[in-house]
């Protein structure tokens, strides 16, 4: 008789310094040769809950732990999580950041030479997981070069090389495109079905991972409860747009899948008449225009005859897989790339970084270094020589007063988009780039933000942004652009680019069709 | 537990006899540093002219003794991920800022040691100045005979900064934080022209003298380093105090937030029976 | 195992360090214990064929060249000091030799840094050294990731206005840098721990093996200082002839400094 | 690959100083006159008086000394870089630091040919001596030419009878034995050069200023001038004895190694320089090779 995987009996923890448990009295049960998703909102207790299952919670963090956690029938308290590698894989969010050694191969085999596995079983198993993760091919490449997704992969080779029946990820595919996130959900569900593995994983983007999974456990300000992927869904308010369609329309169960969602949707009610008219063509003046544009990056051309116009009360979406340029465009546009050929014209003139353009980067961190939110957006008002300016009116519209005074380090990576948008919207400049501002943003957030956006061009302003959140782009663009291999392969309102494209259609679009972009419309013509 | 002392080495050793192993191994780093001056004293006590050594092949005996100084200080061992994890990062960041830092003496390397050192406690910074100083050696291809006085010297800097107050208010630590990079920024010049001082500069009034005594060496050396090195140095003095003032805040604030982060001063949870 | 022919940074082509590492201790010597100009020059043709023959692909190839010039340089400045004294053709040519022995223990780690690749050096590390020669790697390895940091950083700030160039802007700079890194150092430790980092006894995955060829280069490395050595502590040939004298050659140690050469006569081995 | 082939060439021509003094050299040596000088040795327990047969038409005080070597079998040993006299006929200290015995050391003489003896103004290795002049070494103490004991008063017609044979035989009693082969410096190892030490630079190896005996002032003096880098006078003075004390030295160093006619040296200098175009070439060569096949 085996032991579960996983068990928790009893555990709560808090952390050092902190006044609320993270995980309070938390019952579960994780069968061995389960697919498990662990679901909640930001900053619930899910990185804490997988923490938990190798023991780096409590050991690694300190803290008052009670309870017990037993994995694979061995007590956590009693084993420190190095004691219990060869036992449980822990995959951390960023795996760029969790690499030991350099290559592959070496990357590979780093978990099991600290275990002391034999030299020559060490080879085999080193071959076996480059097989079975699909990466001979990159064995001696450095992991720096390597791409989002094969970086997870490798991460997962690594974790799982020392043999441990149990992988742990947190969050393996939010820093990657539509394929590359398949791509690893492929291999983990391989690993499920064809080796017994049991894998539980968190993961924010529940459109990505529902319909993989066998058992979900939902975390909500530290309490755990498990049952079915869908009825945990359905119980925590997230999901992806087809349950949140479940959930605003009152189906039961609620879908987790496209497929379900046709299901329910041929069984329930057909939608009304085909879509809904597409936002009008914006009439704004133009502020932004591309002319012929070229932009090399090592001497290859990643744009290549770009004609963009973006005119005033717009919100754009740029699409386009990882490599498609998209972030060139905007550094292009915001003047920090250099123009090959052709002409970028802001206003009138080339464009003035951090005057008449402002990019919100990708790593949105990356702005942020004063020790409060308020100093951070005075910060900004001084550099444009207005160090009188008033901070509030920033905060106030991005939804944030009430964290003027906390140390933005201190907030979650939602909050904290929103103090370096703040930061940067503080420029007064008219055109506001974002480039990819959904990593890791909860719902909340994520509408704090939208609101903000449309705020900003309702003043006459003009937002782009690079996104591979579909439903976003789906929920507050008023047009989408397309990039494929430097060029534009498409421009247009959302619902007739977005709809006539297999990986990026949103998945209200799947389900009905084209013009279909939001729950919240198609539940409206449902009613 | 004081929180500012962290003990990222975690001994498996009585601390008395640590602390004189510590001791001693650094007074043999001094000596390798310093033998110019003492060596001729030496000599004079067995008053053999035989016996005169000749200047290069003291530098063997240094390496040998710098050599085994590092020996006992990195081969301790009992690190743990953390803090090996701390050293490769802020290691990284002295590699990332060893080339395109510098401007004469001054490298910007010298900031993530200072404020590191300061941050973390002397162990600590002892041993992010010798790994972070090798790992640079080894990046930008700087490997010789010379590295183990660079790793000795700058782990002193780092070991140093981390005997600075950390308590007291911020103008107290910036200002003693400040004021000995500016000290240790000549300190380290000085210091490390030793190692070469009696290839480079011969037998002269500015040269090493096995015959002369340890003072009047001092003052060949006083005078070499005044005419060679001085100008060059002050711009290292003024680059650290200037960058301790300008970021030194700021950074060691950011610093002090990671190692509560990463619990770095939690050594055990606390466990709960109850339920 | 074949290879895949994808091109690489860290293929792990050449000997083993350990070899490389004798040799320019070995070669180190030689220079150390002479200033004929004669033997010194001799050795540095021996240096640029070992290193024409075995440059890494890395960026560290380029140290030869730095080495090169950073000898040159000592050369200068060793006879420049001497005009802050008695300046005589004696002095001048003495100061000259001496610079040279100088220049030419760069020119010998020059080459040993242009031929060896950093990660494999620090793979060489013994067990008793695994923390620090790992946190050595890791910085290694990191660094990119720092500058690549620094970069996003700059750009951030400048497209929010902020100039990070003047002095007073720094903090703007460095605290995200630092910050990220921070993070990052969180995430590797957890990592490491979660992989059994210091559980125990280690073993090594695929050490480079200590092959005849390399064995070949220590050796012969060996012979070479071994002979030099012999004649400076035996005095049975002229190791420091006198300043202004025209300078003489041995030929055993002219056959000594050649055999100093054997590296660039073995073929480059695959690990 | 231009790279290489300017190394190529760069350590050919490194080299090629070093072998074309062979080759000129010759011409100095077979200097048609047989001019003579004499050299005067006090060791403080006796005194060597030496008529040296010249293979120029002046030699440096050092070279002079060497030749005694070869002509009496007088043993000698040069320091502070090879431009300082150590030891003579026994006495002084064994090392490269001729002022190890400090305060004595070898005080060095000129003497015209007429009896009087000045204090030399400049080092050995600078001061030249000609035909029926006269180079005076005296073992002892103080600083200056009046402290300093001086040689004994003796004209070059004394030391160089008029009618004296090309092939002198020894004139002292000579109680040393005579060794083939002068230690040509015993040690230059790692250390160094003279420079101004307070002690060197007052006597043996003076900076060369223009008053040659104004023996009161020197010490204090030359100890300035010695500091100050752009001592104009120095310059002149080394620059132009560089060639010909280096060519004759080296020509006259190789003689005693070599008994055949100094084949050997240059055998085995061609022997060095051809080891090294091979390397250069063959490095040039792999170089250009793996460039062209990066990797296998």
């Amino acid at each position: 008789m085996t032991p579960p995987a996983l068990r928790y009996d009893g555990v709560s923890f808090t952390y050092p310094d902190a006044d609320r448990p993270a995980l309070d009295a938390v019952d579960a049960t994780i069968d061995d040769g389960s697919f498990a998703l662990v679901v909640g909102p930001t900053g619930a207790g899910k990185s804490t809950f997988l923490r938990a299952a190798n023991g780096l919670v409590p050991h690694f963090t300190g803290g008052v732990f009670s309870g017990r956690v037993h994995v694979d029938g061995r007590d956590t308290l009693a084993s420190a999580p190095r004691k219990l590698a060869g036992v449980v894989a822990f995959v951390p969010q960023d795996p760029a950041a969790s690499f030991v050694l350099d290559r592959v191969e070496d990357e590979l085999a780093y978990g099991m030479e600290n275990l002391g596995v034999d030299p020559a079983h060490m080879r085999r198993r080193v071959e076996e997981m480059l097989d079975l993760l699909d990466l001979a091919e990159l064995r001696e490449r450095s992991v720096r070069t390597l791409s989002g997704g094969e970086r997870q992969r490798v991460a997962i080779a690594a974790a799982m090389a020392a043999g441990p029946r149990i992988l742990v990820l947190d969050e393996p595919t939010s820093q990657l495109d539509p394929q590359g996130a398949e791509h690893v959900m492929a291999a983990l569900q391989r690993l499920v079905h064809d080796h017994a593995m049991t894998v539980v994983l968190a993961e924010h983007r529940l459109e990505r991972v529902a319909g993989w999974v066998d058992v979900a456990f939902g975390v909500d300000e530290g309490r755990v409860f498990t049952g079915d992927p869908a009825a945990v869904i359905h119980r925590l308010a997230v999901g992806p747009p087809v349950a949140r369609l479940g959930r605003l329309v009152g189906w039961d169960p609620v879908p987790l899948t496209v497929r379900d969602a046709r299901t329910a949707a041929r069984a329930h009610a057909n939608p009304v008449a085909n879509g809904h008219a597409s936002l009008g063509q914006t009439s704004g003046e133009v502020i932004v225009a591309a002319n012929a544009l070229e932009a090399k990056h090592a001497q290859r051309r990643v744009l290549r005859a770009i004609d963009l116009q973006l005119r005033q009360g717009e919100i754009v979406a740029l699409m386009g897989r990882n490599g498609a340029g998209k972030t060139t465009l905007l550094r292009t546009l915001a003047g920090v790339h250099d123009v090959a050929r052709g002409s970028v014209i802001v206003d009138g003139h080339a464009p003035q970084p951090g005057v008449d353009v402002a990019l919100c980067p990708q790593e949105s961190d990356a702005v942020l270094f004063s020790e409060t939110v308020e100093d951070e957006v005075r910060a900004t008002l001084a550099a444009r020589g207005n160090a009188h300016g008033a901070v509030s009116p920033w905060l106030e519209r991005l939804g944030i007063v009430a964290l003027a005074r906390q140390h933005p380090r201190d907030l979650s990576a939602g909050q904290r988009l929103l103090v370096a948008t703040a930061a940067i919207a503080a420029t007064g400049a008219p055109v506001l780039f974002l480039d990819e501002p959904t990593r890791g943003l909860d719902p909340d957030s994520k509408e704090h933000l939208a609101r903000f956006l449309r705020s900003h061009t309702a003043d006459g302003g003009v937002v782009m942004f690079a996104t591979h959140d579909v439903e976003l782009a789906a929920a507050v663009a008023t047009r989408a652009v397309m990039l494929a291999g430097g060029e534009i392969i498409a421009d247009g309102s959302p619902a007739d680019v977005l709809g006539d494209s297999h990986v990026f259609a949103p998945q209200m679009t799947r389900v009905f069709g084209p013009g279909w972009l939001t729950p919240e419309q198609v539940a409206e013509a449902l009613t | 537990m004081s929180a500012a002392t962290i003990a990222p080495v975690a001994s498996t050793r009585a601390p008395r006899l640590r602390i004189a192993a510590l001791i001693v191994v650094n007074l043999l780093g001094a000596m390798a540093f310093l033998w110019p001056f003492a060596l001729p004293a030496l000599l004079d006590v067995t008053g053999n002219e035989e016996h005169r050594i000749d200047g290069p092949w003291i530098l063997l005996i240094l390496l040998v003794s710098l050599g085994t100084l590092l020996f006992l200080e990195l081969g301790r061992g009992g690190l743990g991920p953390k803090a090996v994890a701390l050293i490769g990062v802020l290691g990284a960041a002295m590699v990332a800022l060893r080339l395109p830092g510098f401007v004469a003496g001054f490298s910007a390397m010298f900031i993530v040691v200072l404020v590191a050192g300061n941050a973390f406690g002397p162990s600590f910074g002892f041993l992010l100045g010798a790994v972070g100083t090798f790992a640079s050696g080894l990046f930008v291809g700087g490997l010789g005979p010379w590295l183990p006085f660079q790793m000795v010297a700058i782990g002193w800097v780092g070991a140093g900064a981390g005997m600075l107050p950390r308590d007291g208010s911020w103008p107290v630590r910036i200002g003693a934080l400040a004021a000995y990079g500016f000290v240790i920024g000549y300190a380290y010049g000085a210091v490390l022209n030793l190692w070469s001082w009696p290839f480079v500069a011969g037998s002269s009034a500015i040269g090493w003298d096995s015959a002369a005594g340890g003072i009047a060496n001092l003052r060949h050396y006083v005078t070499f380093y005044a005419a060679t090195s001085f100008a060059w140095d002050t711009f290292r003095a003024v680059g650290n105090a200037a960058l301790v003032i300008v970021v030194g805040k700021p950074l060691l604030a950011s610093l002090d937030r990671a190692a509560r982060k990463m619990r770095l001063h939690v050594a055990e949870p606390i466990t709960r029976q109850g339920a | 195992m074949t290879s895949t022919g994808v091109a690489s940074q860290t293929r792990r082509l050449g000997f083993h360090p350990g070899a490389w590492i004798c040799w320019s201790t070995c070669a180190g010597i030689v220079a150390f214990v002479t200033t004929d100009p004669v033997y010194l020059l001799l050795l540095w043709a021996v240096a640029w064929f070992v290193y024409a023959s075995h440059r890494s692909a890395g960026a560290t190839a380029a140290s030869f060249r730095i080495f090169v010039l950073a000898g040159v340089l000592a050369l200068i400045v060793r006879v420049a000091l001497v005009f802050l004294g008695t300046v005589n053709a004696a002095n001048v040519a003495f100061a000259a030799r001496e610079g040279l022995r100088l220049a030419t223990i760069l020119v010998v780690f020059g080459t040993f840094n242009a031929v060896t690749d950093p990660f494999a050096v620090v793979r060489l590390a013994p067990r008793r050294f695994h923390e620090p020669a790992l946190a050595a790697a890791l910085a290694l390895s990191i660094a990119p990731r720092t500058v690549a940091s620094v970069q996003t950083v700059r750009e951030a700030q400048r497209l929010r206005g902020i100039n990070v160039s003047p002095l007073r802007s720094l903090p703007a700079l460095a605290v995200p840098v630092l910050e990220r890194g921070m993070e990052d150092a969180l995430t590797l430790a957890e990592s490491m721990d979660a992989r059994g980092h210091g559980g125990g006894r280690r073993t090594r995955y695929r050490p480079q093996p200590f092959t005849p060829a390399a064995a070949t280069i220590a050796a012969s490395a060996a012979l070479a200082a071994g002979t030099f050595l012999s004649a400076s502590f035996g005095g049975w040939a002229e190791l420091h002839p006198a300043s202004l004298a025209r300078p003489e050659a041995d030929p055993l140690l002219l056959v000594a400094i050649a055999v100093l050469a054997v590296p660039g006569m073995l073929k480059g081995e695959r690990a | 690959m231009r790279r290489a082939t300017a190394f190529a060439v760069a350590v050919v021509a490194t080299f090629a100083p070093v072998v074309l003094p062979a080759a000129t050299g010759a011409g100095v040596a077979c200097a048609a006159t047989t001019p003579h000088a004499g050299l005067v040795i006090d060791t403080g327990s006796r005194t060597l008086e030496l008529c040296v047969e010249l293979d120029a038409a002046r030699v440096s005080g050092l070279h002079l000394v060497e030749l005694a070597g070869d002509q009496y079998g007088l043993q000698y040993g040069f320091g502070l870089g090879g431009q300082g006299m150590c030891r003579l006929d026994g006495t002084g200290p064994t090392g490269d630091d001729c002022f190890a015995d400090y305060p004595d050391f070898w005080g060095f003489w000129k003497g015209d040919g007429s009896g009087a003896w000045t204090w030399a103004p400049t080092g050995p290795a600078s001061s030249t001596v000609g035909n029926g002049e006269l180079d005076g070494w005296v073992w002892g103490a103080g600083d200056t030419g009046n402290t300093h004991a001086k040689p004994p008063a003796v004209s070059i017609d004394a030391v160089c009878p008029p009618e004296a044979s090309p092939t002198p035989a020894p004139q002292p009693s000579a109680t040393h034995a005579p060794s083939p082969t002068p230690e040509p410096s015993p040690d230059l190892a790692g250390s160094p050069s003279a420079g101004p030490d307070p002690r060197s630079s007052a006597t043996s190896v003076p900076p060369p200023t223009a008053a040659p005996s104004a023996d009161a002032s020197r010490s204090p003096e030359s100890t300035q001038a010695s500091r100050s880098p752009v001592a104009t006078g120095s310059r002149i003075t080394t620059t132009s004895p560089v060639p010909t004390a280096a060519r004759s030295t080296a020509v006259l160093a190789e003689a005693p190694n070599d008994g055949e006619g100094g084949n050997g040296p240059n055998r085995s200098l061609a022997f060095a320089l051809t080891l090294a175009t091979i390397f250069a070439l063959g490095g040039w060569f792999r170089l250009r090779a793996n460039r062209r096949a990066p990797e296998p």
